[in-house]
């Protein structure tokens, strides 16, 4: 018996009778969310090896972000993840914040952390929406756009677009909310958990779906670090680790919220932490709405928050309590941005992503990095691809949330 | 009961349910646009660009202070001015926007200290060509003209003086304003 | 009106053809789709037999005849895979060696 | 040699209206599923082409009439070109042999339930040669799959429909709505309810239609076999798609849901109740096409060998055993 | 010129035609497709013959079942046109006379057997109207033929047994 | 500027008159209805305005409404929408996927960034999708609403509705 | 916190060349024993998480003079103690390569690439150092600063110019 | 046979229809063909290597037992129809032969024919 297991297993071998062949996703391709290009090397439907290509929608975001001052510098990052563009927006504004030292009133805190649940929101629907269409269930896409259709107008009461927002600005935010906006946020916070049952109905105990979700892409947690995943496809794998918990920024420290975790980190996993998530962010926006009118009447931009225009340097006056007669009240030129370097990092829909820029002084970053949570995951999908089909490939995609945008900047 | 409930196909039959109450009871959402239904967006919502007319003299508002051209991220505002050499002020020559390169951020309209400047809420508007979406002066004016019929009340823009920001951040003109 | 002998040199025909097909190709798929050619020549023959005759054996004997060639055919092609998977060819002339 | 013409211009009124008549059914099935669909996700659908867009199945037609017609390079033309032909016509065959009434089958034949699997067999060309034929890869993935989709499911479908023969007694389809009216409610439906089970899915899977649309699966292998075609020629498929999918609708009422026959006599209307159990089961295919998310393509084979074939199997010993007994 | 006639010749014309192109034909997927003609042509040339159960098993069981597994074998070791000709012509002489032979002789017994003229006798009561075709030869093949229907039964249980056999992937055991 | 769709003559025989106003035969104003009606966008998404082309498509604004259904493949396809911003690594794609449409085929340009570059005046970006690709329609907007894009796929329709023999048996 | 720096600066004190307290700590190291530094913060200190590896130019900067072009930085991140911290290596421009990480960050594999692509810094036993995101056949490194950020004509990307020349046709 | 006559005339009809489609597309279409349009589709790249790949051989494993099956359920058609007369003895007849198909069934599916990994 041995022998004969022995010969075959040197013919099958020598042969390699299915032999591997190589097919192009993307980027043109329904389901690769964008422009990503996928290289696959197939043996019959399983994948052997997969390699992403992308920067198919670089653009150049850092380069051209060291040619704008930092106000103008926020305008980009409504086009990196624009999808959720109030978190980018949030995190780029925190990263300067921190390189001029500014504090931002506890208003526009609040206000922010609305804004950027709702993108949680908004990013959570469009990503259902999407997974839900490629394994085919096209009513859940019609059904989350239609819910999201009502944030997006929210965002368009609150700023005046409805999706490249820049509502956030360095120093707090644009605009207070209106008495109106307020309630309709609380009438949506009211009506939406139902709705979230609406899609469960149709995907959460389907059989179809399950088969489709369970058991695909498992990721252990040591090496869902270890590939960098973070936001809900770390979670999905069990650890909690969420920017929001771990280095508070706006107003997370005040609010009450549960990290949901999964447990065996497979595509199942994910979009249950996902769809909890959903929960959970709807409660965020109305613990801060209920703390809203408790700030009532603040402002919404810090004291010495710099001008859109961003001179290179402010005129201070001198701390000259009696000025003496005949001498002209003189001011010291100071640089606006001070010399040094900050990180900050938030917690996207997607992931963790991080700013990390660097002055020399001058209005304008001298260096503007920025870690987005896709092109991680990206970097994820060889290893999390192998050994699966090609059909299981589109569930993959799907479940890592990507968008190219915010991977290629 | 498990298999049963698997043979039965309980949880399709659920979604079916679903699908079915929703072709039967709910109301479509759709906004039949343009024949039937032309939605007005909110308030300051950022759409064509258009030059304020002052209601006195016919001409624009605009004084030339070239801030807009400066914060524009997208440099797609072209301004050329001269000094009159009477008044020592400075008037509008040619004064430009690319609405295919401007990106709607609405920093320009913030800036502007005399409010002279303003996207509207007027979303209609597509291009044959590249120069048909070239907006120069007396095309803004007209862009306000057509937009400031369809306005019923006093028109205000609320991101001319953003609200929550501190007055004293504004300029005088600014803090006056209270809408055309 | 058709009779007999129509038939039974139609049969004829159609079966020297695939004997002359499983003679010549040497290409195993065509040799078996040859054989093929054969029985449907053989198929035809009975069926026309059957028919005039009045006799109901003859239909069966077609019956017959496609399961045995669904037989012939599931196992002959297996057997041109098998060759193709060892040999990597599935030429009559280039086989030469059977023991793989 | 006149009553020959007198009798070929009668065939040909009779067939032509009755092609005429399924045409039209299978333009306005896609404008009726684009309708129902589009009211499941709460939207309007067609609504703007013509009168609450009831042209738009015309203008589609129209549209892809003059379309360009591209032949890419690589193909193998002769193949390629005769490939839509045969989806078309094995589709859409099955039309004439589906008794509408009582009075009016275009053509009776002996073993018309097996002519029907035999040219949904036959269907299985048209899709493997167009995919074959393509030169592209999704294509040829397509083709596969939906071929071995087919021929899978066909053992299944045969085995349902197996049962029904077995408590006809007979392989005409006339013979076979006749033979309902012994049953409860004159329907085979609620003695064969597991076959009918068994035939609603392989006959979705037969036509490929979600959730067993694999073969296009658009967000794998972006058309399927007909990646490549365009204008008129995958106005084709598409038609043989939607032909396909009467048809077996046809079947499935004239063999489970007794035909022409209805709870009482509707005057001058003959068709009624066979046209109203029609579209019933056209609404299923339309409405488990909303709700549904996609099976991956091993899971749709296990789901035809493993499960299907045995409970079609132990379905039809129950059958035979029932129908002695009783 | 009756029109069965006419039928008849069409249909034997293009057998033999679409027959003697699939034998020759380079292309291993023409050939297929010739075949499937042929074979529905065959089809309806049982029609003519008054069984239409059998053309149906025809359709399904050739048509639709042997030939695609035909197609799929093509398909699957990706077979392109033969470029190699030389063997072929070599061999086409050499066969041509043996073939030559083999048909004079059909041809020749043939000739024999209708020069005998035997008289053929229905021993059954065989009409095709009164009961379908399909009833005749069930009660046929589950009467009289009972052994052999068994046998049938055999031969496709060793075939699905020995193709699944030769077929079925070599199952590598790496556990060890 | 790029290439100008506005030509008088594209093949021998094949004209299209974008503005002016000619005589348009019955049989093509029939056909010019039909292609109005039934205008199939490729599924292509490039940056954010995918996500409005997605949302104009959804229950809200419902381009089914129109007859607009978004096919995966060129080939069945009469309408690129170029919906974001096309870089120059992918301008020979997007390009590709123009030239595998049959004709009669038409362009919408969506966005400022597919306009004309946008804010992304980079070393990587494609000045605007006219640099390659002969633009019917451009809307701006930094993501135009999904009203706008409707509008847009209106505009396109009359523009169709003006066209007269762009068919022919001439081959 | 405190321990960790001083563990570390006695532990590698000559990797180490200066600790800098900013918004987190920065430790800012030379290329060679590089490698030990983070296995040993990855193995034994629990730094498992590479958040951010990015290259900063540093041509011309006027704030401070730096004899090496190049730095590559760090951003690590103990999931457990919840500190984060910064390392930063310096590379001259006319020795320009760096060691690769890879092998212990899964994650760091597109990150060295990207910062190969926009700076041209190599990284030592990267497994597929490719371009990521511009095309294999692009000129320069975008992200230095003595790059344009608009090409004008003649700069502009071969390929993309014979294209659209192809196509004005 | 009149039956059947009507049959091929009916699909003659949809045959007539197809090709008259085809070739009105072919007089009403336009056609403007240069080497890129006929490339074939990859996603907008440019075609990898030749597209007839060879294929997994389950596909062919499918059509093998998918052929023995079919002309098993044939032979179980002529009973279904005379199974009134046969009765229990036609029933035993058949058990016999399904259950030698089924044993083929049970091969297969164990030595993982149906699997599709």
């Amino acid at each position: 018996m041995a022998t004969y297991l022995e010969i075959n297993k040197k013919q099958v071998n020598e042969e390699k009778w299915e032999e591997p062949f190589y097919i192009n996703m993307g980027p043109q391709h329904p389901s690769t969310h964008g422009v990503l290009r996928l290289f696959l090397e197939l043996e019959g439907e399983t994948i052997i090896n997969c390699t992403p290509i992308i920067g198919y929608l670089h653009r150049g975001v850092e380069k051209l972000g060291e040619t704008l001052n930092y106000n103008q510098a926020i305008v980009l990052s409504d086009r990196l993840d624009y999808i959720a563009s109030a978190a980018n927006n949030t995190a780029f504004a925190l990263a300067f914040e921190k390189l001029m030292g500014l504090e931002v009133p506890r208003r526009a805190k609040l206000l922010r952390t609305i804004v950027c649940e709702m993108a949680r929101i908004c990013n959570h629907l469009l990503w259902l929406a999407t997974h839900a269409l490629d394994i085919g269930a096209m009513t859940v896409f019609l059904y989350c756009f239609r819910d999201r259709e009502w944030l997006l107008n929210i965002y368009e009461k609150i700023c005046g677009a409805r999706l490249t927002h820049s509502y956030v600005r360095v120093g707090g935010v644009r605009q207070d909310f209106t008495q109106e906006i307020i309630d309709e946020l609380y009438k949506f916070t009211e009506e939406f958990p139902p709705r979230i049952y609406d899609y469960e109905i149709l995907i959460d105990v389907n059989r179809i779906w399950l088969k489709r979700t369970k058991g695909i892409a498992v990721v252990p947690p040591e090496d869902a670090i270890n590939l960098g995943l973070t936001g809900p496809c770390l979670r999905g794998s069990g650890i909690a680790y969420d920017v929001r918990k771990f280095r508070p920024y706006d107003a997370y420290g005040e609010v009450d919220f549960v990290v949901p975790t999964g447990k065996n980190g497979d595509t199942y996993d994910r979009y249950r932490v996902r769809m909890e998530e959903l929960r959970q962010s709807n409660s965020i926006i109305r613990q801060c709405l209920d703390k809203l009118p408790e700030t009532q009447g603040e402002p919404v931009l810090a004291e010495n928050a710099p001008d859109l225009l961003m001179p290179e340097k402010v005129k201070e006056p001198k701390p000259q309590p009696v000025p003496k007669k005949g001498v002209i009240f003189r001011g010291v030129e100071k640089p606006i941005v001070p010399v040094g370097e900050a990180f900050a990092s938030i917690e996207s829909p997607k992931g963790e992503l991080a700013v990390y820029v660097v002055s020399d002084g001058s209005n304008k970053p001298w260096r503007l990095r920025i870690r987005t949570p896709s092109f991680v995951h990206i970097s994820a999908i060889p290893y999390m691809a192998k050994n699966h089909m090609v059909a299981d490939l589109i569930a993959i995609i799907g479940t890592l949330d990507i968008v190219l945008g915010d991977s290629d900047r | 009961m498990k298999i049963l409930e698997k043979a039965l196909l309980i949880e399709i039959l659920k979604g079916l349910a679903l699908t079915l109450r929703k072709m039967l009871f709910a109301k479509p959402v759709t906004i039949q646009y343009y024949d039937k239904v032309r939605p007005v967006p909110a308030p300051g919502f950022r759409g064509r660009h258009a030059l304020v007319r002052d209601e006195k003299t016919g001409d624009t508002l605009c004084i030339a202070c070239l801030r807009c051209a400066r914060v524009c991220p997208s440099k797609c505002i072209h301004i050329e001015y001269e000094i009159d050499p009477q008044t020592k002020r400075r008037k509008v020559v040619k004064y430009e926007i690319e609405a295919l390169r401007c990106i709607y951020c609405g920093y320009c309209e913030e800036v502007c200290p005399v409010n002279a400047l303003v996207l509207t809420e007027w979303y209609e508007y597509v291009g044959f060509t590249r120069d048909d979406l070239i907006f120069d002066k007396e095309k803004l004016l007209k862009n306000w003209d057509e937009f400031i019929v369809t306005q019923k009340r006093p028109y205000m823009n609320p991101f001319w003086k953003p609200r929550g920001i501190p007055e004293k951040f504004l300029p005088a003109k600014k803090r006056q304003f209270t809408g055309v | 009106m058709p009779t007999l002998e129509y038939y039974i040199i139609l049969s004829i025909i159609l079966f020297l053809i695939g004997l002359f097909g499983f003679l010549s190709r040497r290409n195993l798929i065509v040799i078996l789709i040859s054989i093929e050619i054969m029985l449907n020549g053989l198929i035809i023959l009975f069926a026309a037999i059957s028919y005039f005759t009045k006799d109901i054996s003859g239909y069966i004997i077609v019956f017959f005849i496609i399961a045995m060639a669904a037989a012939e055919a599931a196992i002959g092609l297996s057997l041109v895979v098998l060759i193709y998977k060892r040999l990597r060819t599935v030429y009559s002339d280039e086989i030469t060696n059977f023991k793989g | 040699m006149g009553d020959l013409i007198d009798k070929l211009i009668f065939l040909g009124i009779a067939a032509g209206s009755l092609l005429v008549i399924a045409l039209l059914h299978v333009a306005y099935l896609t404008y009726a599923e684009r309708k129902i669909i589009g009211r499941m996700q709460q939207r309007l659908g067609p609504n703007r082409v013509g009168p609450r867009g009831l042209l738009q199945p015309i203008a589609d037609m129209v549209k892809l009439l003059t379309k360009e017609d591209l032949v890419p390079y690589g193909v193998d033309k002769p193949v390629f070109y005769i490939a839509p032909f045969i989806s078309l016509v094995c589709a859409g065959t099955g039309v004439a042999l589906i008794p509408i009434w009582k009075k009016f089958v275009l053509s009776n034949i002996n073993v018309g339930i097996l002519f029907i699997l035999a040219l949904s067999s036959l269907s299985a060309y048209g899709v493997i040669l167009s995919g074959w034929a393509s030169n592209s890869r999704y294509a040829l993935l397509g083709g596969l799959r939906a071929s071995a989709q087919v021929i899978s499911y066909e053992i299944a479908m045969s085995l349902a429909l197996l049962s029904v023969v077995l408590m006809a007694g007979s392989l005409n389809l006339m013979d076979i709505v006749k033979a309902q009216i012994n049953s409860p409610y004159k329907i085979y439906l609620i003695p064969q309810i597991i076959a009918f089970y068994v035939f609603i899915i392989s006959a979705i899977a037969e036509c490929n239609r979600v959730p067993f649309d694999l073969p296009e699966a658009e967000t794998e292998l972006v058309a399927g076999y007909f990646v490549e075609y365009s204008a008129m020629r995958f106005a084709i498929f598409y038609l043989a798609e939607y032909f396909g999918m009467v048809v077996m609708s046809a079947l499935a009422v004239t063999c489970f849901l007794g035909g022409w026959i209805g709870p009482f006599e509707i005057p001058y209307i003959p068709f009624f109740w066979f046209l109203i159990k029609l579209y019933i089961i056209l609404f299923i295919y339309i409405w488990v096409r909303a709700t549904l998310p996609r099976y991956r393509y091993d899971q749709l084979m296990g789901l035809g060998w493993k499960v299907l074939i045995p409970v079609a199997i132990i379905n039809l010993f129950l059958t035979a055993v029932l129908k002695l007994i009783f | 010129m009756n029109w069965d006639l006419i039928i008849f010749y069409y249909l034997a014309i293009v057998m033999i035609f679409s027959s003697v192109f699939a034998i020759f034909s380079r292309h291993p997927v023409y050939t297929v497709l010739l075949v499937l003609v042929m074979i529905i042509h065959q089809a309806f040339l049982l029609l003519t013959l008054g069984a239409e159960f059998l053309t149906v098993v025809q359709i399904i069981v050739y048509a639709g079942a042997i030939l695609v597994l035909f197609l799929f074998v093509v398909y699957l070791i990706n077979l392109r046109k033969e470029t190699k000709k030389s063997v072929f012509i070599r061999t086409v002489s050499l066969i041509g006379i043996v073939f030559l032979l083999l048909g004079g002789l059909l041809i020749k017994n043939l000739l024999i057997l209708l020069s005998l003229k035997p008289s053929f006798k229905a021993y059954l009561p065989f009409t095709i109207e009164e009961k379908s075709n399909v009833w005749w030869i069930a009660n046929y093949l589950f009467k009289n033929y009972l052994l052999q229907f068994e046998i049938i039964g055999v031969v496709l249980l060793v075939a699905i047994l020995g193709a699944v056999f030769l077929i079925r992937k070599v199952k590598i055991v790496e556990q060890k | 500027m790029g290439i100008e769709k506005d030509t008088v003559e594209i093949a021998p025989g094949i004209r299209q008159i974008p503005g002016a106003p000619v005589v348009i035969s019955p049989i093509d104003k029939i056909i010019n209805w039909a292609r109005a009606g039934s205008m199939w966008p490729v599924t292509f998404g490039l940056a954010c305005c995918a996500i409005e082309m997605m949302a104009t498509g959804a229950s809200h604004f419902d381009l089914d409404r129109y007859g607009i259904i978004f096919r995966a493949t060129p080939r069945q396809a009469d309408v690129l929408i170029v919906a974001g911003t096309v870089t120059k690594k992918m301008a020979p794609i997007v390009r590709r996927v123009y030239d595998q449409m049959p004709e009669p085929k038409y362009v919408i340009a969506m966005g400022s960034c597919a306009c004309s570059g946008g804010i992304f005046k980079t070393y990587s970006v494609a000045q605007g999708a006219d640099e390659f690709l002969p633009v019917d329609i451009y809307i701006p907007g930094c993501p135009p609403r999904p009203e706008a894009l409707l509008f847009g796929l209106l505009t396109l329709q009359q523009k169709i509705k003006r066209e007269s023999k762009r068919w022919g048996f001439w081959r | 916190m405190e321990e960790l720096l001083n563990e570390l600066k006695e532990k590698f004190s000559s990797v180490i060349v200066e600790i800098q307290e900013k918004d987190y700590p920065t430790l800012i190291c030379k290329r060679t024993g590089f490698l030990d530094l983070i296995k040993y913060l990855k193995d034994e200190k629990g730094f498992k998480y590479l958040i951010d590896l990015c290259g900063v130019d540093y041509l011309n900067y006027k704030q401070k003079k730096f004899e090496e072009r190049f730095e590559v930085v760090y951003h690590l991140y103990n999931l457990d103690t919840k500190i984060l911290i910064r390392l930063k290596v310096r590379i001259p421009e006319d020795d320009c390569w760096h060691y690769s990480v890879t092998p212990l960050f899964m994650t760091a594999n597109y990150f060295e690439r990207e910062c190969y692509d926009m700076f041209g810094i190599s990284f030592k036993g990267h497994p597929d150092l490719r371009r990521i995101l511009m095309p294999d056949d692009w000129e320069g490194h975008p992200l230095r600063k003595d790059y344009p950020v608009y090409l004008e004509e003649e700069q502009e990307w071969k390929t993309y110019k014979e294209f659209t020349q192809k196509v004005k046709k | 046979m009149g039956s059947y006559f009507n049959l091929f005339f009916f699909a003659l009809l949809l045959l007539v229809l197809g090709i008259l489609l085809v070739a009105l597309n072919l007089i009403l279409g336009p056609r403007r063909e240069h080497s890129e349009k006929l490339i074939p589709y990859e996603c907008g790249l440019d075609p990898s290597g030749d597209a007839r790949i060879p294929f997994r051989i389950r596909f062919y494993l499918i059509a093998v037992i998918f052929l023995v099956f079919d002309v098993e359920i044939i032979f179980l058609y002529p009973w279904a129809v005379i199974f009134e007369e046969l009765s229990w003895f036609g029933l035993i007849e058949i058990s016999v032969f399904v259950v030698m198909l089924l044993i083929a069934y049970i091969y297969a599916w164990s030595e993982g024919a149906l699997k599709w990994e």
